[in-house]
């Protein structure tokens, strides 16, 4: 899968979990752009990209992403 | 993840008692005809009186808080889906089964159902639990 | 649908008052410690004892029971996503909108959440709905 | 969207709404051939099936049909 291809899945997670048609993620965006992105919004959007892309992250993983680029990063190399 | 295994499986057996109706209808005041006038859930087409569906939910969330093998639990998210009438006085068996398991966020999925005598399915659905550390 | 358009939207106000509580752990059983015991509460990073989710459920079927304007309706699947907790006494603003009309077989969905006294979404979730003919 | 396209979408909403991995419709498919599907698992697939391609039957259209080759029949004419 290309890395496009994934981030625009993950955005259709983004907006289904968030309920908000508008979000548009790029690699840049951060927790903090995106309102809404809570901590039990988190573990849903987490919950649903593993289930999505059927891999497992650990608990280091995801405390070491900045942004959504090293997400997607993440799952490439899963 | 410790204590939740895949394929994990859990039964119970509930019984909607015309306590658990008549109190289930005193506390959140619902008094829809279909669940309190019998001629009215008969001219719907229904047997008799139909029992709340979220009396369903009502053990569901005895099944998480009481009868799982640790309670630092909490409910993420639960859905359900009704597919047959529960009656008063209805004996239901609650199977679940754990589907998977998220370690990274200390998640961990159930589906389950509930049948009634006839072991028809009443109603099923998904449940997501945090473990709290 | 007659009855229901899309957009049409409810509020209601709530509140998990000290009863509702007590008698939902009384029909239920459910007295996981997150619900009755302060000191465990806090030891697990909440204010104090949180609600069972599942009293909004039980909001949810007063909703659908007694506040549309017809009472022949009957519940056909529901779902909610639990965001923030629930506190004794917290007063819950529940507002509801038609999302979709199936004309062809009698169903409407709504999305609904609850919002408590600072306005922060506590859940949010949709139910679907049949009308009885 | 081809028919076989169509196919497979209700093929997945079947599955999803019935909750078994293991069904293949096929166009000849009838509700007689489907394990559990009844009355509400009936509203179930129509609910799912308008979501999915954005479409309303008529209470009409649904009662015409015979197999899952009418009801695609249906879809391909909306």
């Amino acid at each position: 899968m290309q890395r496009l291809d994934i981030l625009k899945e993950v955005n259709d997670i983004f907006i289904d979990v968030l309920d908000d048609e508008s979000i548009v993620l790029s690699e840049q965006t951060t927790a903090a752009d995106v309102d809404g992105w809570d901590s039990l919004t988190h573990i849903q959007l987490i919950v649903a990209i593993e289930k999505k892309f059927k891999l497992r992250f650990t608990s280091k993983d995801i405390q070491s992403w900045k942004d959504v680029k090293e997400m997607i990063d993440c799952i490439v190399t899963k | 993840m410790l204590h939740f295994y895949k394929e994990d499986n859990y039964n119970l057996e509930f019984c909607v008692t015309h306590e658990v109706h008549s109190q289930f209808m005193n506390i959140f005041k619902d008094c829809n005809p279909l669940h309190s006038n019998i001629a009215f859930a008969r001219e719907k087409g229904f047997k008799s009186e139909v029992m709340h569906g979220n009396i369903l939910n009502g053990f569901v969330s005895y099944f998480i808080g009481e009868c799982l093998p640790i309670k630092n639990v909490i409910i993420h998210s639960q859905e359900i889906v009704y597919k047959n009438a529960v009656y008063l006085d209805d004996l239901l068996s609650f199977d679940a089964v754990v589907t998977e398991t998220f370690d990274s966020v200390n998640a961990v999925e159930f589906k389950f159902n509930f049948k009634n005598a006839e072991s028809k399915v009443v109603a099923k659905g998904k449940i997501q639990i945090g473990i709290l550390t």
